[in-house]
């Protein structure tokens, strides 16, 4: 009603300015209420950030950011809501995402309740909320404490409390199905079709087939192939074309065949030369490493290191082709590095959280520094994904 | 063994520096080390008391009763936070024995032996999959005993 | 939501220095130039093409917290939240309670009446973070005040951004 | 039982480390599960800090301080949670405080619910916690969004929605008793034994006087005494003596009587002189003013005010004796002023919010500056209040 | 939750100049000191007066990061928000789970086993950000891992502080 009557004011205003000023029409009335949408597939330079917000952590975000505009403005497209350092997921087919977070009904206190929420890409809108049979894993940020199964049917996502399991959610129609224990066991790599790797206490790892209704088929150990104390391996693997590739906090690259139902064993190879060795080059970081569509491997390494500095992050971006067993490249990390992605496509950019905890946009082929990307909300950046 | 804490004491209040004295510096180290043992790896969720937490089971005064059958004797190795703990088998022996000791209490059967390395060894082999619905089912047994 | 103003005059100078920006700007995580800290476009300008005459007018940078259209805002800007000037950012919704306020629109000279209204439903955006107060009042004339969370409306009262809508001309006094 | 045991470790370990080596017995093993508490009583120098968190409100807090400690590490005495812009009240004399505040059931989607705490001021445990009736009103923090009935008995605290009202809760037995609309008026000033004054959107004022069960008595409007766009006040008074001090935007000193059952108008007087009025000096601020107890005024101030400028904040902190109507000094903010609070007792500290959101603590005597207070966890600390 | 390190490092620098601490620091609101930049005491120190012998030494400063029962510790010093380095803060509640790792004291050169229990139930104190990881390891190693938040068996999840509480004298390999 009042928008109606301002208008019979405008039409008024511009007949009697028109003729009193020669000034331009006035503007048009606009519309409330619209709300902008994003494309169903995000472009290449759309970064996904885990704003996990340590300090304030019920504010914590998914932060969808063209870290390749250079208008400040303009970079953020969205953002949507990720408590109490929430996981996250993607599909890299179907056009939605994944939140699975904590609620307490009085923020801090009252009752906890875990839901799986699923975005719908676009709208950013909320297309289901699960809640959750469980105690989901709350860490700091992972790539891997939710997967999508390798037919992309399912999502599989750790629980921990501290017993271990994973709960499996269909996609097609949004349903959960089953939780499923892994003892001794966490997080949830992607193994063949309908299979979840978890690394184990004891240095193995434990495969869960699921079937089709997301029930416990099998599950299989897999020998230790590192001792956790003595060569304690990141849970932080870069899986390509069938393999996950998990460095060592010391140098050694283990190779875990993912590609049929079990996950085996296919030995280890060293990222280090005798002198990187003998000057403590380590890989460290929280998102210290990424892949990119070509299959490389991006690992930020630092020299000097020693027990305690696996999370300290490093100096340089070491390019490895996993293939080949070797280096393939050294990027510098113009201001540190702690966490570093690589966006897609056939000219990848190397995104890394810095020292700062800012962004440091890296050309991948060049290793020159495209921009710096700070005062988008960022608070704790702690961990970041491609956009699909 | 519930009185190793008087033991302990014995041995500070008046070392001892006489014939076999190195057996029971030994078993005394053994002792010490199972506790340290103990802190470092289960503590953390079991309590130092063993009360257990939320998903966290309760061993004081209860981790007895899986002593009065073999299951229930192979499960106590056989769970992932013991069988895959980074301890040598002699060491989760003495870990498991010293939990039974410490915190067992009245839960304990009658007659009951301690822990072997050999056992250990064996038991730890097999790592439990489905720990909460063995656990589940050997109460049941146990408690229909 | 209209206080740091002063705040926000300090960090404006440290927006000139985008590359090394720091401080509470940095700490507060916005990217904001203090209210009137760039003059505000003549009016002279929207008469200097005759041909313009034909068609309205708005050559501000809807980026900028000087933007005319900002006069009484306050909070986060749309604008550089996924949204823009006039509408929401995507997932969020506007609000249907709002202040409104009137300012005056530089390439034309006409003040226009500006309905504020607050995208909600979403974490706040906290960028751009935009305080100027011109008209503004306290809550006892809530049509009037920025103060308040014009969410209380909406179906989350989570307070994300504000636009600046022109809903009409303004009638001169 | 553990303690006995390990105590008997250590023993042991004493006896052989001093054979050993002569050092020092070991440390003696500590419990675990203890917290602290505080005095039930706070001493002056301990301020509540509004603490917005502006950038995420889900973390609003208010947080304890020393602002007299000078380890900055010793500073916080505790801290309480606020959700959303929550609204915060104390009591004198009862060792408790209020926080109103809302949620919604999964952070920032779903049922949204308003709650009153109780805390106890000692333990910062919640005494009592009564799920609110209406929507309680969600503005930047103000002094009197809630008020402490003047014979102590009762809170009142502001809804809006945007209809305005207020509730009532009896602090014996922290019962909510009722909501009494008070259209078009808002916030609550304590009038009398029992009485609530609100602001209107006219300029004037309306008291409701509460019945001992919490309903409604009687309301009585005051003719307007400002004209609302020419000649606004601030909504931020200083009580003293029955009397409420509300300086307008440019300068005139309102004095509204609130020792009787009803509020009355009891004339203005002018904060500057014509030089000043000529510079344009104006009150300005959010937490713009302050009492201390000797019943002087002290409010910030700038010149070249304008429209527009009334929130700024202002580089001097003027103290006035509003019963001589006149000033009697002029504290200079070392960095700037936008909100101002003094402590409790013979040796007021000034506490100012300043330009850099940090806090400048000043003697009130002297005028000079004590220390400036950082890193205690301060975004946006908006508004300062005494402790008691 | 143990990545801030490198972040530490750099803010740590600006804690010497505490009047005009900005940036990060800042930003998060901080006041922390990094890992290991003041050199620990020397065992020796212990043994100087032999008087000490008769009662245990334990002379670090457990308002800074290099305190050494926090060789393994994550997060928030517990004595900088209104608890001490082994109690609570007012009004939060003391987790029960937690990650247990061992630390030399430097008094007397002994390793002693620590308990990280976190303190729960208000949201996060954000002052004294400590970061340190000797030991520290991912979470497949639940036990000695201080990137979960062990705030989940307690009847609040939410995070405020650590205390490193001495539950043990630890045994030599």
């Amino acid at each position: 009603m009042r928008i109606t009557i301002v208008t019979g004011f405008i039409a008024w205003a511009f007949s009697v300015g028109a003729i009193a000023a020669d000034l331009p029409p006035p503007l048009e009335i606009e519309e409330t209420g619209s709300v902008e949408s994003l494309p169903a597939s995000y472009p290449e330079s759309w970064m996904m950030v885990d704003e996990a917000s340590f300090f304030s952590m019920y504010g914590g975000r998914v932060i969808i950011l063209d870290v390749l505009e250079t208008n400040p403005a303009k970079r953020i497209k969205g953002m949507v809501h990720k408590n109490l350092l929430g996981n996250f997921g993607q599909h890299t087919q179907r056009s939605e995402f994944y939140v699975l977070e904590s609620f307490h009904e009085r923020g801090w206190r009252g009752k906890k309740t875990d839901v799986f929420v699923v975005y719908d890409r676009s709208t950013l809108k909320i297309k289901k909320e699960i809640v959750w049979p469980t105690d989901r894993m709350q860490v700091l940020p992972e790539r891997y404490a939710m997967t999508v199964s390798g037919d992309g049917d399912y999502v599989f996502a750790a629980n921990f409390n501290p017993a271990a399991s994973f709960s499996v959610v269909r996609l097609d129609d949004h349903e959960l199905l089953d939780t499923i224990g892994t003892p001794g066991c966490v997080l949830t790599y992607p193994v063949g079709k309908r299979s979840v790797a978890s690394l184990c206490s004891n240095g193995g790892m434990l495969t869960t087939v699921v079937n089709k209704d997301g029930s416990l088929k099998s599950q299989q150990r897999m020998e230790p192939f590192f001792d956790t104390d003595k060569t304690p391996i990141f849970e932080r693997p870069a899986i390509i074309g069938g393999h996950a590739y998990f460095p060592s906090f010391k140098g050694v690259m283990h190779d875990i065949d993912v590609s049929g139902e079990i996950a085996k064993y296919n030995g280890s190879w060293s990222m280090l030369s005798d002198e990187e060795k003998a000057a403590n080059w380590r890989p460290s970081g929280l998102g210290l490493l990424d892949k990119d569509d070509s299959g490389l491997i991006y690992v930020i390494m630092h020299p000097d290191g020693a027990e305690g500095t696996q999370s300290h992050g490093g100096p340089q971006i070491w390019v490895f082709d996993p293939k080949k067993k070797k280096r393939v490249k050294i990027i510098e990390a113009p201001n540190h590095a702690i966490s570093v992605a690589v966006s897609r496509g056939k000219s990848p950019k190397l995104v890394v959280t810095n020292g700062m905890l800012g962004l440091d946009v890296i050309d991948a082929q060049s290793g020159e520094l495209v921009q710096t990307v700070t005062d988008f909300g960022n608070v704790t950046p702690l961990l970041l994904h491609k956009s699909y | 063994m519930k009185n190793c804490a008087w033991l302990i004491l014995f041995f500070a209040v008046l070392p001892d520096y006489g014939q076999a004295d190195s057996d029971r510096r030994q078993a005394d180290t053994d002792q010490r080390r199972a506790k340290f043992n103990y802190q470092l790896f289960c503590q953390g969720c079991h309590g130092p008391d063993g009360a257990g937490r939320n998903g966290v089971p309760r061993i004081h005064s209860e981790i007895g009763v899986f002593l009065k059958s073999q299951a229930g004797r192979e499960y106590l190795i056989k769970v992932p936070g013991a069988a895959n703990a980074p301890l040598k088998d002699a060491e989760l022996a003495d870990v498991m024995n010293w939990t039974l000791n410490q915190f067992a209490g009245n839960s304990l059967p009658e007659q009951w032996r301690e822990y072997t390395e050999h056992e250990v060894a064996e038991y730890r082999k097999q790592p439990l999959l489905e720990v909460l619905e063995h656990r589940k089912t050997l109460l049941q047994e146990l408690s229909t005993q | 939501m209209n206080i740091l103003d002063k705040f926000m005059e300090k960090s404006s100078r440290h927006v000139a220095q985008r590359s090394s920006r720091r401080g509470l700007l940095r700490g507060l995580g916005t990217a904001m130039v203090g209210a009137a800290s760039i003059p505000l476009l003549p009016v002279a300008r929207a008469s200097e093409g005759g041909a313009q005459a034909s068609a309205p007018v708005d050559t501000g940078d809807p980026t900028t917290c000087d933007y005319w259209r900002y006069c009484a805002i306050d909070g986060f800007l749309c604008e550089c939240c996924g949204g823009t000037y006039n509408s929401c950012p995507p997932g969020t919704e506007m609000s249907t309670l709002t202040w409104i306020g009137t300012c005056t629109n530089p390439d034309d000279g006409r003040n226009y009446v500006i309905s504020y209204n607050d995208c909600c439903g979403a974490t706040q955006c906290a960028n751009c973070l935009c305080q100027r107060d011109e008209r503004d009042r306290p809550v006892y004339r809530a049509d009037k005040s920025n103060d308040i969370n014009w969410c209380l409306g909406s179906s989350s009262s989570i307070y994300h951004c504000s636009t600046a809508i022109v809903v009409g001309l303004a009638l001169e006094d």
